[in-house]
């Protein structure tokens, strides 16, 4: 996280597209030159339209940085997220970031696989542009045929993506951790974003034999350590997922305390 | 009303609160901004009069579990629970880096006990050096040991002062809790007691129901509302407590534009604080700061000292 | 929390209110409609439970002078100071229209001096029939003679009740002020009194100044605060005084949705009062009613009753 | 004022051109029928996307309505016009109307002039609009050029329009009520609508020579008479703005206590 050159700058929407089941992929363009993102950073956004309701910013994970541009992946779920995909292109937004000192680190030598539930693959796409040299394999984990147009979006970008889906209905059957328990021989390390029940799931079943980083979501305020908002209980304490995560060394985390 | 008519050159805003000047009228409250000085510069620095660290505590906190912010309409609720390091590692680790960028620090500390609060004083005045202002906060909602009650009453905020002003002898300001049935009479009870100015004032107790979970949002059920939502109330808080006492008073409470600022400035306040706003525009400090200075030349008016409760009106 | 599974079939969203059964949790709160009887019927009566009059007083009253409402955020400022034409005329001339509707009557009462009260009450007794509860609203923060004083204390909502119920045998409600600083107690003593519910709460004292003239807004300076603003502040007051009387408690401020309709149902509200959301939409009861009916259908809850009081949790 | 089919509805923005001097003409749709509109009457108006900030619908006068449309003048003077003239075609909007039971009605045989300042001919074009016949002269008063465009818009709708401004820089040099005085022989009846200086000088001219009926301004909340919001003095008491007018008869009204 830099911020010398201050981290709150305008952009404009300038391309949305929805994938389906309520996820839209939405770009960004910016006057001021972007500093450079690692894969697991995210920016806290809105438009400019939001005075005082909506107030505070929603984070979304980079799937996708240059130098004058910022791609996200958006699943609606709420108030915020429904006003945002409503915005035309050349809406004027709020373009905080990138956020985030934690972020997905390849070392030399190890092996790496990926694991996604649902939207959490935005994050782990722009791991995979990062570090596709090193990833074994990815896989995408959704519940059903409603994620047909994200899973084959993402495919479109990552050579090899495994779909799972929960009832079968897309690619093979089973969850995400399931099926990389069946793909994968040994695997020194996972790189894992998705719904706290998988993020469970994958710490059962891997948990203790391979290092699990995940990025983890919590309720923001400002985004850059300040105000305490965003905390989850670790070995080392109360963390606060925006400037020490967002990602994270599972087996530090107090899984049963994440919200 | 009439303010004065002045030249046209740039308005001065620097302001005093007591026996401290800062070069703006515009400080950052309490618990919004990170302990990490890499955000005490530019381009955060500009416009900016003085920054109060986050709620310090004697001892280190962890702060409360569960869901801690949750957005209202125009508002924000929180319930941090004054997660800290504590004032020693705050003395020892973060207070020299801090200082270092030249905004003035205000140390925004936690009443819990009085023996607490004497402990903490006694470990800053060995950096007294550094600390613009001590900022009382008598107000804190979400901590049940005691925080609440000293700020509910002119008794309450008697017996800190008593102990406080004996211990610490650099600028002192009490941060009052909005919760108070007479703050008028808080007010003057911490002027009695050798306050050098106060701040109204703090967030508003509030809660929230998740709908879908059919519970309380926050596991201490009861958290700080604060935002533009509040700032209407904050500013009649204001405005009674100005008119009753002679101490410098500091507004804080929803301010989020010059308007505000100025809003507050009229009914009496000699600054203002201003906190959710950062979380909504990091840069919302310059900003304010720049349209102020216009609206200062547009209105010919030379220094803030010049707008300070010239608004008022009569009550009834 | 369990809320009882029961079959699909369309849910009972009556209510009842110590002797009183409404068709509807919604209530349209005192101050917002006009007391004339083609707003009294469809399409604006579709899911209204009743609806409160405007304040009335022993006297005509004109009202306050200058700007008597102003936006804020998310909220709204007002300064009406209870201009009406007496229960006089409204006993003679509105109430008999009113009542044709079909839809329950509250009378708001807005409480001046002990005398008044008594007077109103032996008026309205004359037409108790058309009359499903009285109001006392000892709340308004517009009126300097009185109305202010009775609500901030026990002992003063004690004199009320002491004098109301004597002459007043009907449905018997109060409307508590926010201002109080105990209301718990303040709710206690309502029901001590006789009191058969309790309306938490008013709007909240606040002030605005316009920038422009660098003045105070309101000629009275300061003024009541309602809409979504408030919500989590009078959802945390209900919270608290439905946990400490035994009668039903009504809930009152910031009602947008069904979701607030559900969250103050949750706290313990046996019904809500929705005021300011009618000037942002006019249907807005019906299309609550509707969404409230359809995500009751969607948890399984056959009666409103079933929710009341469910989502509490526990105070630490 | 009728409400038995609901004041409240739905309309959808259809056209919006830009007439100079900050004003804009905004013409809706609606899909139900709208009742019959008289002159004098006005609208609540704000777009659906506010939700709680802002909170109150903005008044407008009717300039022309149909069965299923209404048109409105509108100056950008605040937060909540600057929204609404930043608003798409298409979009949806609550329009609450039409409001008010004091309007602009003619009387057989008396001679009628209509009297405006600035945006205050919004109304009187409605005016015009239906007793054309039986008005004499209008006088369109504007502070400079900057209304030239609002001027020939409305000139273009009402024959024989007399421009004038305060600086002459359009039309005849002077204010509206000056000009009028100029142009007229003895007139029965004014119908004026401008801000407070404005209906103030007109009052002075004309006032106990001519009856004066004008269409006032006033904050509002609910427009329907329910909140006592929009209040003005007048020699029958405090009469609402939204019920009782807004057109009201000037030497009723106490002007120096109009806001
Ligand atoms: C580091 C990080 C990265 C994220 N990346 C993505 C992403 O790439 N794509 C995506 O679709 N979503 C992502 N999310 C989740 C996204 O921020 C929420 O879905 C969104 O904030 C919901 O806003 P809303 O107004 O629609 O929902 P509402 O429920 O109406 O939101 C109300 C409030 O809750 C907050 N909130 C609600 N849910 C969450 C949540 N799960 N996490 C954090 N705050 C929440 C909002 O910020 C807002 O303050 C990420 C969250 C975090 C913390
Ligand atoms: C019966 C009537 C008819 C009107 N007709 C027109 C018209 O045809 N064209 C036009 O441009 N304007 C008209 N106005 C004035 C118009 O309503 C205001 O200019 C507008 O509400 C300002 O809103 P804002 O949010 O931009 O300003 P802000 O100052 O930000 O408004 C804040 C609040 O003040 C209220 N307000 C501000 N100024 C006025 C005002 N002068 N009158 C009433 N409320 C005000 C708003 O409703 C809002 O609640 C009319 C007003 C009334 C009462
Ligand atoms: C997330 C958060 C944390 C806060 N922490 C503190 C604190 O530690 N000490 C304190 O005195 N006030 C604290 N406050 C209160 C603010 O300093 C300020 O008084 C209040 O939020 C009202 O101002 P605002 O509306 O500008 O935010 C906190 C507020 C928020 C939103
Ligand atoms: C314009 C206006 C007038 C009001 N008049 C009265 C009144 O006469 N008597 C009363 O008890 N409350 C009055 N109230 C308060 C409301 O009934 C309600 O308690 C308050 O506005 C909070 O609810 P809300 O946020 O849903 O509006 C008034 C409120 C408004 C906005
Ligand atoms: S969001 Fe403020 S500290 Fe993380
Ligand atoms: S605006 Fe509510 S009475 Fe006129």
């Amino acid at each position: 996280m830099q911020c010398s050159r201050g981290l709150e700058r305008e952009g404009f929407l300038i391309d949305k597209a929805f994938l389906g089941g309520g996820v839209y992929s939405l770009r960004f363009e910016t006057q001021e030159l972007l500093p450079a993102i690692l894969p697991g950073q995210f920016f806290m956004v809105g438009p400019h339209r939001w005075k005082s309701d909506p107030f505070l910013l929603r984070p979304f994970a980079v799937v996708d940085g240059s130098e004058n541009g910022v791609e996200f992946l958006m699943k609606v779920v709420g108030r915020g997220t429904k006003d945002i995909v409503s915005c035309e292109r050349g809406t004027s937004f709020r373009l905080r970031g990138p956020l985030g000192n934690g972020v997905f680190t390849a070392t030399r030598g190890r092996s790496l696989a990926l694991v996604a539930g649902g939207i959490g693959v935005a994050p782990l796409l722009c791991a995979w542009k990062f570090h596709s040299d090193v990833i074994s394999s990815f896989v995408f984990g959704v519940s059903n045929r409603d994620w047909a147009g994200v899973a084959d979006w993402a495919s479109s970008k990552v050579s090899g993506l495994t779909v799972a889906s929960d009832d079968g209905s897309l690619g093979c059957k089973g969850t995400a951790p399931d099926v990389l328990k069946k793909e994968g021989d040994f695997i020194d390390e996972i790189w894992a974003c998705g719904p706290v029940p998988m993020l469970k799931a994958v710490y059962e079943t891997f948990g203790g034999k391979s290092l699990i980083m995940a990025s983890l979501e919590s309720r923001m305020g400002c985004g850059i350590g300040g105000c305490h908002s965003c905390t989850v209980k670790t070995q080392r304490g109360m963390l606060k997922v925006c400037h020490d995560g967002p990602v994270f060394d599972l087996s530090e985390v107090f899984l049963d305390e994440l919200i | 009303m009439s303010l004065s008519d002045v030249s046209k050159s740039l308005p001065d805003l620097s302001i005093s609160i007591g026996g401290l000047t800062l070069p703006s009228p515009l400080i950052i409250a309490s618990g919004l901004w990170p302990h990490d000085a890499s955000f005490w510069q530019e381009p955060y620095s500009a416009g900016v009069g003085a920054i109060c660290s986050k709620g310090l505590t004697r001892r280190p906190r962890t702060g409360n579990s569960g869901i801690r912010i949750w957005e209202t309409p125009s508002g924000v609720l929180n319930s941090i629970g004054l997660q800290n390091r504590g004032v020693e590692v705050f003395v020892k680790e973060e207070l020299p880096h801090l200082a270092k960028s030249g905004i003035p620090v205000i140390v925004n500390l936690a009443v819990e006990s009085l023996e607490e609060t004497i402990e903490s004083l006694v470990l800053l005045k060995s950096v007294v050096k550094d600390i613009a202002a001590v900022e009382l906060n008598v107000s804190c909602p979400n901590v049940d040991c005691g925080g609440m009650a000293w700020g509910m009453s002119a008794d309450g905020v008697s017996s800190v002062l008593g102990v406080a002003r004996k211990v610490w002898e650099g600028e002192l300001w009490v941060k009052l809790t909005p919760q108070a049935f007479d703050l008028p009479a808080v007010g003057r009870a911490a002027e009695d007691g050798g306050a050098d100015a106060l701040v109204v004032s703090n967030t508003w107790l509030g809660m929230a129901i998740d709908v879908e979970t059919k519970k309380p949002v926050f596991d201490r059920i009861f958290a700080g509302l604060s935002g533009p939502a509040v700032f209407p109330l904050a500013l009649r808080c204001l405005y009674e407590v100005a008119g009753s006492v002679s101490i410098p008073v500091i507004g804080c409470g929803g301010v989020c534009s010059d308007e505000d600022v100025l809003a507050m400035l009229l009914v009496g306040a000699a600054a203002v604080e201003i906190g959710s706003m950062l979380m909504h525009d990091l840069k919302c400090i310059s900003n304010i700061h720049e349209s102020l200075t216009k609206r200062m030349v547009l209105w010919g008016v030379g220094s803030v000292a010049d707008i300070i409760g010239k608004g008022r009106g009569d009550r009834f």
